[in-house]
C-alpha cells in the first residue's frame, strides 16, 4: 500500500535548522535535532533536506531517484539521456545501519535539460524538469525521483530519522540550511518515497500535521498541471508554493497569506489597503486555503519559512541564535543544539509565518529569470 | 357536461367534537371548501375543492381538521397507477395540458441521500463552532491569478458577490410570487448578509433600498429590464433555463398582471406575459456572449453576469462553454427545481438530478483548467443544510434555494401555486391573500432557518476539521457514496462508503 | 381659590372631577339639599327593584370627598347668593362664604300634576332616594300585593313601573300622550314597547288623563278619560321634570327653559356657571341652546364647567340627546330627533321581529336620529354619526347591515384618538 | 398606554383574535375547548372584525383619555384605572343599563349577559387572566400589536 494508492494520515516531528550568513555546518545539528523528538515518530519515515551539499555542480539539477529493480533504473536512465544533458552519475553512498531494513537502489544523477528539447517545449528550465520529474514518476514503474533541486537534496528512508542520517552518512555534508522530519504514520507503508520530505526543484517541504482540506487543495493545484501521485499533503503543499511563488510570482508573505489566511474578522480590523488586499487574496485563492491542523517547514535555496495552521492545532517552536534560526516541533529539539545561549525563543501564532532568509536574499526561491 | 370522472383528492375530516364553529376555517379557505350552513347549522366541507394546503388545519384553534387522501383507490394496477387514471380523465375533460406547481415530486433516487459526510477521529482534530470561528464566507465571481508585478490588488478588475454564507435565495418573478414573498426574501438576504433573486419581471419600487441585496434576471421575456436596474442590481442574471421546466417559457396570466405587477414588469396592466422558451436573440453560445458582454457595458463591467441553466444531459459542455462565453457564475437548476406553473409532463420528465450536472460541471472545468475562472451555484431541491455541505463538496461555490424558502414562509407543497389562490398567500396577487403574508415574520423565519442551517454546516464543517468553507468546496474526499453503483461514484467523483 | 357647587348630583360630581383634573389646590365646597352623598338618581329604580343594594347607589366611593378634598353640606335647601360680593350663604344668617367660582348644578324637579296635590298617604314621586325609600316602606307595611297606577308614561313612569312590577305588584301606566315613551319614540316604536310591556302584564292606558278621582286621605279610585276605573293602593307620580332654577331669584341671571349658559357653561352672571339638568346649553342638532336632561350630559358639562372654574378655556361642544332604556329585559335605545317624523326627513327603517326594530331618520343624507329596539349591536356608531353630523351618501345603504362598522361609518372621522369632549 | 394595535396591511380577518378574545372572557379563560363546550353561555369576543373594501381589521376599545363611556355611566361602575389606564367595568356596580353601549363613539362595547345579569363586554386588555392580551398573543399574522402607541 503505497502512497498514492491511498491516503495515509500521520503525526510527525519537524526541524529545521538555517545560518542567514551562509555558514556551512554538518548534518549533525540537525540528526541531534530531530533525534531528541524520537517518540514523535514510529520508524516508518524519516528523511531530511539539505541546502549547499553539492557546491560543485551548482548549475545542475541533482536528481535523487530510488528504483525498485534494475529494469527501472535502465528505463529512467534512458529517458534522462534522451530528454537531458546527465552529468555525473553515482549510486547515493550509503553506510550499513541495522534498523535501516530493504532499501530500494538508491541513484544520483547531476543534469541539466538539453537545449534543444526546452526549445521544443518552449518552457523554462525549472519548468522542464518539473515536467521531467512528474513524467518519471507517474510512467516508470519502480522509479521515483525524490530530489531534483540545484545544490541542494533530499535524504529520506523508511526508518527513524536519526537511522536515515546515519545510513545517508549526512555527518558527511555540509550545507547552510537543513531540515529534518520523522513520521508517525497511522498504518504501515512500507515505501520510501512516501517518507518526508518532499522535494520539487528547489522546494522541500516537511510537514507535520493532516490537511482537512487536501482533496480541495488537489484539485485545484492539479488544474495547473500539477499531478498529486503521492497524495500526501507535503506533495500538494510543495505544489500550491511552487504555484503561488515560482508561476504567480507571488512573496513568500503573501503565499502564506494564501495557504493560512488571517480570519475574515482580522481582516476587516486591517487598513483599507490592506483589507482589499487580504481579500482579494482569500477570495481568489480559497481553494489554497491549508485547513486542519499542520505545521510546515518549506525551504528553498534562499531560505526557509516555518508556518503554522491559523489557529494552531501543531505544535512549533522558533528560536534565534546570532545568524542561525532553529524552528522544531519542540523546544527541546532546539536547545539540544544550539551553540549558545539563545537571543529569542517564542511559539509562533496560528498563521504567521517565520521567515529567514539568507543574507540579502529577497524572497525565498531563486527565482528563475532572475537568476539568468 | 356528463359526470365528470374525477374523484375528489382529498377528504377533509372534521372532530365535531373539537369544532366550535369559529369559522376561521370558512373565512381562510380560498378555494371556498369550507362554509357556514344556515339549516344545518354548522360547517360544512366540501371535499371536491380541497387541495390540501393545510391552511385550515393550520389556522383551526381547536386542532379540528384534519385532511386525508381520499381512500377510494382503484384496481391495483402497478401499471396503470392511480395517477395515470386520473390525468386520462383530468385531460379527457379538459383537453388540456396538465399543469402543476413546485418541483418534480417523481420517485426518482435524491443522491443527495446517497452520500455522507466524513469527520476527524484522533489523526486531526475537529472544531467546535462554539470555542473556534468557522468562516462561511464565499465570493462569487471570476477568480484571475493575481501576481505581485501586475498590481491586480485592485478590487474592481472583476466584481464579486460576498456571500457571508453559501446560500442565495433563488429567483422567483413578482407576479408568480407575491410583493410580500419579495419584501421577506430581500429583507432575509440583507440581515443574512446574502443575496436574493428577483425573478424575472423586475423588482418592485418598494424595494429599491435593498437592490445592493439583489440579483436581477435577464430572462427570454425581458420583464422589468432597464438600465437604471442593471446597474443598481448586485448581480445580472440572464435565465436560459429552469430545472423544472427546461426548454419551456413561462406565461403568467393577465389575471395576475394587476397594477404593481404590470408597473414593475412594464407591461400594460391584464396583459399576458409571455416568456419565449429560447431567448430569441441567442440561438447559439456566440449570441450567449454578446447578450452577456452587452450587460457588462451597460453596467461598466462593475456587475456580475450569471448565466443560469437547466440541468440537461450535456451540462458540463454547456458550462464549460458557458464560461468561456464570459459568464462569471453559472447557476445549474436541477430537474428538481420548483416552479409556480409548468406542464407536468415537462415537470417530471426533462433533466437530470443536480447533484450529477453540480459534479460533472465542476470535473470539467476543472479539467479544463477554468474552474477559478467562474463560480457554479447550483439549485434545484436543496433541503438542509446537510445538501449544501455536500453540493459544495461537490464542488459548488454557494446554493440557491427556492422551495425551502417558500417552505419557510408557510408553503404547504399543495403544488397549486398555478391556480394563483394560494391560501399562504405566496403564489397569488389577490390583495386579500397576499396580506396573508406579513413580510417581517417572513424575514425572520427566513433569517430562522439561514442562521440554523448556518449553526448546522459549521458544525459539519468543524467535524471535519475544517474551519473555512473554501475548504470543503470541491473536497469530494469529505464524501463518500451509499448505495451508489460504479458510475454513479465515477461521476460524483467520489469513492464508496469503506472505500 | 375657592369653588362652590350648589347641587350633590351628577353635574357637581363631574365639576368636581373637572375642577381637579387642573387644580389640585383650591376648596371645593358642596351644599346639598338632600342628605345624601352624591347618588345616581337612575339607580333609584334599581334600588326599588331589589336589583341593587344600598352601597352601590352611590356615584363614588365612599372616600371621595375626603380624597377630593371637598366640604360637603347637606340638607340645606336654603342657600342664598349675593353674586356682585360674591357670597353664599348656606342658610340664611350663616356665616358668609366667599367664593371664586360658583356651580349650579341644582338638576330638575318632578312636575307634580294638580290632581295629586291633596295630601294622600299613598300618592308618591319617583325623583329621589327618599322618594324610593318610602315607597320601599310602604310596601312592607302593606304586605300585600298592590294596585300600582303610574302617571306618566315617560322614562320614569315606566322605570317605576319597571320596578313595581318586579316588586310583584300590579301596575297600570296611565299616559296622557299619543304613545309611551313620546319624547324620544314616535308612535311606531312607542307602540312596540307597549306591545312588549302588556304581554308582560303592565296595563297601559294611553291617550288617558284621570278625570275623576275618589279617596280622602287615601287616593282610592281614577277614572281615565275612556271610562276606565283603576282601583289604585298606590299612586307614583310620574309626569315630568323641569329645571330646578326657581330658587335663586337673582336679577341679572338670565334664564330660558332653564338656565341659559354661553360655550364654556357659564351663566350670565361671571364666575357663576351652571350644567346638568339645570343648565340650558347648545345642542348639536338644533344648533339652539336647549335643556337636554340626561346623566351623560350632567356629568360632561359638569366637568367642563368645573375645568373652565379652575381656569381652562374648554369649550363645550354640545350635545345631543341619547338614551337607553332596558326595560324588563326589552333593550331600547334611542340619539338625536328620535322620535321625528316631520316630511323633511327620510325614514329608514327595518323590523326584524315583533320586538326588533331599527330606524335611522336622516336629513339630507345626514342622519339626525336613530331607534333601536331589541338588537342595539354596535349602536354608539349611529350616535357618532349623528353628533359629527357625518354625510353617510356612500354608505347610506349599509346603515342597516348587521356588519355595521366604524371604519365604514366613521371614516369621515378622523382615527382613534378617543373621545373628542 | 399600552394598549392594542392592529397592523392594517397584515390583519387578515382570519377571526382568531375573536376566538381568543371569547375564550380568555369566559368561564375557562385558558382552555379554548372547555370555554367553547362548557361554559354556560356562549362566549363572547370583546372585540370587532371590520372589512372594508377587502381589507379588515381587527378593532377594540380605545380606552380613551376622555373615555365617553366612563362619563356617561349611570352608576359609576365603568372606570378608567388611573394605573394601568385600562377602562373597566366593576360587574357589582353595573346596572346593565347600556349607556355605555350608545356612547362608545366607536360602538366597541358589546351587550351581554353574566349569571343573568345585564352586563356590557368591552376589552380590559385581558389583565384579568394573562400578561398579554390575548388576541396579540394569538394573532396568526403579528397584525395585532400590544405597546405604546
Amino acid at each position: 500500500m503505497n502512497e498514492g494508492k491511498v491516503r495515509i494520515s500521520s503525526g510527525c516531528a519537524i526541524a529545521g535548522i538555517i545560518d542567514r550568513k551562509r555558514e556551512m555546518f554538518s548534518g549533525t545539528d540537525i540528526i541531534e535535532s530531530i533525534a531528541v523528538m524520537h517518540e514523535r515518530s514510529n520508524g516508518l519515515g524519516g528523511g531530511f533536506a539539505a541546502y549547499g551539499i553539492y557546491p560543485g555542480y551548482e548549475d545542475c539539477y541533482a536528481l535523487h531517484i530510488f528504483f525498485d529493480d534494475k529494469g527501472a533504473r535502465q528505463k529512467t536512465e534512458d529517458f534522462l539521456n534522451c530528454n537531458l544533458k546527465v552529468g555525473m552519475t553515482e549510486a547515493m553512498p550509503l553506510r550499513k545501519v541495522k534498523t535501516v531494513k530493504k532499501p530500494p537502489q538508491i541513484w544520483r544523477y547531476f543534469v541539466r535539460a538539453k537545449e534543444q528539447k526546452l526549445m521544443e517545449a518552449g518552457m523554462s528550465e525549472d519548468e522542464f524538469m518539473v515536467q521531467a520529474v512528474m513524467k518519471i514518476n507517474k510512467t516508470i514503474k519502480g522509479a521515483y525521483v525524490f530530489s531534483s533541486g540545484k545544490n541542494m537534496g533530499v535524504f529520506k528512508a523508511v526508518a527513524y530519522p536519526e537511522d536515515a542520517g546515519e545510513f545517508y552518512r549526512l555527518d558527511e555534508y555540509k550545507g547552510y540550511l537543513w531540515t529534518a522530519h520523522g513520521r508517525f504514520p497511522t498504518n504501515t507503508p512500507g515505501w520510501w518515497g512516501g517518507a518526508h520530505p518532499f522535494n520539487l526543484l528547489d522546494w522541500s517541504v516537511v510537514h507535520n500535521g493532516e490537511i482537512s482540506s487536501y482533496d480541495a487543495n488537489r484539485r485545484f493545484i492539479e488544474m495547473y498541471e500539477y499531478e498529486c501521485t503521492l497524495q500526501t499533503d507535503t506533495e500538494v503543499i510543495t505544489y500550491i508554493f511552487d504555484f503561488l511563488i515560482r508561476k504567480n510570482n507571488l512573496s513568500i508573505e503573501k503565499a502564506a497569506a494564501v495557504v493560512a489566511p488571517p480570519l475574515w474578522e482580522q481582516i476587516a480590523e486591517k487598513d483599507q489597503k490592506n483589507r482589499e488586499k487580504l481579500r482579494r487574496l482569500r477570495g481568489t485563492y480559497g481553494s489554497l486555503l491549508l485547513n486542519g491542523p499542520f505545521s510546515i517547514i518549506l525551504s528553498a535555496s534562499n531560505g526557509m519559512m516555518a508556518l503554522n495552521d491559523r489557529i494552531k492545532l501543531r505544535s512549533l517552536v522558533a528560536a534565534e541564535e546570532g545568524s542561525r534560526l532553529y524552528v522544531a516541533s519542540e523546544e527541546a529539539a532546539i536547545r539540544r543544539v544550539a551553540r549558545e545561549k539563545l537571543e529569542r525563543i517564542w511559539a509562533p501564532r496560528g498563521g504567521e509565518p517565520v521567515i529567514a532568509l539568507l543574507e540579502g536574499a529577497d524572497d525565498i526561491f531563486l527565482k528563475q529569470d532572475e537568476a539568468n | 357536461m356528463g359526470i365528470n370522472l374525477v374523484m375528489q383528492e382529498y377528504e377533509v375530516l372534521r372532530n365535531e367534537a373539537k369544532c366550535i364553529g369559529c369559522k376561521i376555517c370558512v373565512n381562510q379557505c380560498a378555494n371556498n371548501v369550507h362554509r357556514w350552513d344556515e339549516d344545518w347549522q354548522m360547517i360544512i366541507s366540501d371535499d371536491k375543492y380541497c387541495v390540501n394546503c393545510h391552511r385550515c388545519v393550520v389556522f383551526c384553534p381547536t386542532g379540528a381538521l384534519s385532511i386525508r387522501k381520499n381512500a377510494n383507490d382503484f384496481t391495483f394496477n402497478a401499471n396503470w397507477e392511480n395517477r395515470h387514471i386520473k390525468n386520462i380523465y383530468r385531460q379527457a375533460q379538459s383537453g388540456g395540458v396538465l399543469l402543476t406547481g413546485m418541483g418534480n415530486d417523481r420517485p426518482y433516487p435524491v443522491y443527495w441521500d446517497k452520500m455522507v459526510l466524513n469527520a476527524s477521529q484522533v489523526t486531526n482534530p475537529s472544531i467546535d463552532p462554539l470555542r473556534e470561528p468557522i468562516e462561511l464566507k464565499v465570493f462569487l465571481g471570476r477568480k484571475s491569478a493575481l501576481n505581485e508585478k501586475d498590481e491586480v490588488f485592485k478590487d474592481d478588475i472583476f466584481p464579486w458577490l460576498e456571500l457571508d454564507l453559501p446560500v442565495m435565495f433563488s429567483a422567483m418573478s413578482f407576479g408568480s410570487v407575491s410583493l410580500n414573498v419579495h419584501k421577506a426574501l430581500a429583507r432575509a438576504a440583507e440581515t443574512m448578509g446574502t443575496y436574493w433573486n428577483a425573478g424575472e419581471g423586475g423588482v418592485h419600487a418598494d424595494l429599491k433600498k435593498s437592490m445592493n441585496h439583489t440579483i436581477v434576471q435577464v430572462a427570454s421575456g425581458r420583464f422589468g429590464v432597464n438600465p437604471a436596474m442593471l446597474k443598481e442590481a448586485a448581480a445580472v442574471e440572464i435565465k436560459i433555463g429552469q430545472g423544472a421546466k427546461p426548454g419551456i417559457g413561462g406565461h403568467l396570466p393577465g389575471e395576475k398582471v394587476g397594477q404593481e405587477v404590470a408597473d414593475t414588469r412594464m407591461i400594460p396592466v391584464g396583459s399576458d406575459a409571455i416568456s419565449p422558451a429560447p431567448h430569441h436573440d441567442i440561438y447559439s453560445i456566440e449570441d450567449l456572449k454578446q447578450l452577456i458582454f452587452a450587460i457588462k457595458e451597460a453596467t461598466d463591467y462593475k456587475k456580475p453576469v450569471a448565466v443560469k441553466v437547466a440541468a440537461v444531459h450535456n451540462i458540463a459542455a454547456i458550462a464549460s462553454g458557458i464560461a468561456r462565453a464570459g459568464a462569471d457564475i453559472i447557476v445549474i437548476d436541477g430537474f428538481r427545481g420548483g416552479t409556480g406553473a409548468a406542464p407536468q409532463a415537462i415537470r417530471d420528465n426533462v433533466g437530470i438530478p443536480i447533484e450529477f450536472a453540480l459534479a460533472a460541471v465542476d470535473q470539467r472545468l476543472r479539467e479544463e483548467g477554468i474552474r477559478n475562472e467562474v463560480s457554479i451555484v447550483v439549485a434545484g431541491s436543496i433541503r438542509n443544510s446537510s445538501d449544501i455541505v455536500k453540493a459544495v463538496a461537490l464542488g459548488a461555490d454557494a446554493v440557491y434555494i427556492g422551495t425551502a424558502a417558500l417552505i419557510a414562509l408557510g408553503c404547504h407543497m399543495c403544488q397549486k401555486c398555478y391556480t394563483g389562490k394560494c391560501n399562504w398567500g405566496i403564489a397569488t396577487q389577490d390583495p386579500k391573500l397576499v396580506k396573508r403574508l406579513n413580510p417581517e415574520i417572513g424575514a425572520r423565519k427566513l433569517v430562522n432557518l439561514l442562521t440554523a442551517w448556518q449553526h448546522e454546516i459549521k458544525e459539519m464543517l468543524g467535524g471535519m476539521g475544517i474551519n473555512a468553507i473554501e475548504s470543503l468546496r470541491g473536497n469530494r474526499l469529505m464524501l463518500r457514496g451509499i448505495g451508489l453503483n460504479k458510475k454513479e461514484l465515477e461521476i460524483l467523483g467520489i469513492k464508496a462508503a469503506g472505500e | 381659590m375657592r369653588y362652590v357647587i350648589i347641587g350633590n348630583s351628577t353635574a357637581a360630581i363631574g365639576a368636581v372631577e373637572g375642577i381637579r383634573e387642573i387644580d389640585k389646590q383650591g376648596e371645593i365646597i358642596i351644599i346639598s339639599d338632600e342628605v345624601y352623598e352624591a347618588y345616581s338618581r337612575p339607580l333609584i329604580s334599581y334600588y326599588l327593584s331589589g336589583k341593587i343594594i344600598e352601597k352601590n347607589i352611590y356615584y363614588r366611593d365612599k372616600n371621595f370627598y375626603v380624597q377630593n378634598g371637598v366640604a360637603l353640606h347637606t340638607g340645606q335647601s336654603n342657600v342664598q347668593i349675593n353674586p356682585e360680593t360674591k357670597i353664599v350663604w348656606i342658610e340664611p344668617g350663616s356665616e358668609q362664604i366667599h367664593y371664586d367660582k360658583l356651580l349650579i348644578a341644582t338638576g330638575g324637579k318632578p312636575v307634580v300634576p294638580d290632581f295629586l296635590n291633596g295630601g294622600y298617604d299613598n300618592v308618591f314621586l319617583f325623583h329621589s332616594f327618599d322618594d324610593v325609600k318610602k315607597i320601599d316602606d310602604f310596601l312592607k307595611k302593606a304586605g300585600k300585593r298592590q294596585n300600582v297606577a303610574i302617571i306618566g308614561g315617560g322614562l320614569v313612569g315606566l322605570k317605576a313601573a319597571e320596578s313595581m312590577f318586579f316588586r310583584g305588584q300590579d301596575v297600570a301606566v296611565v299616559e296622557a300622550g299619543d304613545c309611551l315613551l313620546n319624547s324620544i319614540l314616535d308612535l311606531k316604536a312607542g307602540n312596540i314597547v307597549e306591545n312588549y310591556l302588556k304581554r308582560r302584564g303592565i296595563s297601559i292606558f294611553i291617550q288617558n288623563i284621570v278625570e275623576e278621582k275618589e279617596g280622602e286621605d287615601k287616593l282610592e279610585r281614577l277614572i281615565l278619560s275612556d271610562g276606565t276605573i283603576l282601583e289604585c293602593d298606590m299612586v307614583i307620580a310620574a309626569a315630568g321634570i323641569k329645571p330646578n332654577y326657581a330658587w335663586l331669584n337673582l336679577k341679572n341671571l338670565k334664564v330660558d327653559k332653564g338656565i341659559l349658559v354661553d360655550e364654556y357653561l357659564q351663566t350670565s352672571i361671571d364666575g357663576i356657571y351652571a350644567a346638568g339638568d339645570v343648565a340650558q346649553a347648545y345642542e348639536i342638532i338644533s344648533g339652539e341652546k336647549k335643556v337636554v336632561p340626561i346623566l351623560p350630559n350632567a356629568y360632561i358639562q359638569g366637568r367642563i364647567a368645573g375645568a373652565n372654574m379652575a381656569g381652562e378655556n374648554v369649550r363645550y361642544r354640545g350635545s345631543i340627546a341619547f338614551n337607553s332604556i332596558p326595560l324588563l329585559g326589552l333593550n331600547i335605545v334611542t340619539a338625536g330627533l328620535s322620535n321625528c317624523d316631520d316630511r323633511d326627513s327620510e325614514i329608514i327603517e327595518e323590523f326584524r321581529g315583533e320586538f326588533n326594530y331599527k330606524k335611522f331618520i336622516l336629513k339630507d343624507d345626514v342622519l339626525v336620529g336613530t331607534v333601536l329596539i331589541g338588537d342595539i349591536y354596535r349602536c354608539g356608531i349611529y350616535r357618532y354619526l349623528i353628533e359629527k353630523k357625518i354625510k353617510i351618501t356612500d354608505f347610506k345603504q349599509s346603515i342597516l347591515s348587521p356588519e355595521i362598522s366604524w371604519r365604514l361609518l366613521g371614516r369621515a372621522e378622523a382615527g382613534f384618538k378617543g373621545g373628542t369632549y | 398606554m399600552k394598549k392594542v394595535y392592529v397592523i392594517e396591511d397584515f390583519c387578515i380577518g382570519c377571526g382568531t383574535c375573536m376566538v381568543y378574545c371569547a375564550a380568555a372572557h369566559s368561564e375557562y379563560p385558558k382552555d379554548l375547548l372547555k370555554a367553547f363546550k362548557l361554559s354556560s353561555l356562549k362566549p363572547v369576543p370583546r372585540l370587532f372584525i371590520e372589512e372594508e373594501e377587502g381589507n379588515s381589521y381587527s378593532l377594540m376599545c380605545r380606552h380613551c383619555d376622555e373615555p365617553l363611556c366612563v362619563y356617561s355611566c349611570i352608576s359609576g361602575a365603568m372606570f378608567k384605572d388611573n394605573r394601568t389606564g385600562v377602562v373597566k367595568v366593576d360587574k357589582e356596580r353595573c346596572v346593565g343599563c347600556f349607556t355605555c353601549v350608545i356612547a362608545c363613539p366607536y360602538g366597541f362595547i358589546r351587550e351581554g349577559s353574566e349569571n343573568g345579569r345585564s352586563l356590557p363586554l368591552k376589552c380590559d386588555l385581558c389583565k384579568d387572566s394573562f400578561d398579554m392580551p390575548q388576541c396579540v398573543e394569538h394573532c396568526p399574522n403579528e397584525a395585532l400589536r400590544y405597546g405604546e402607541e
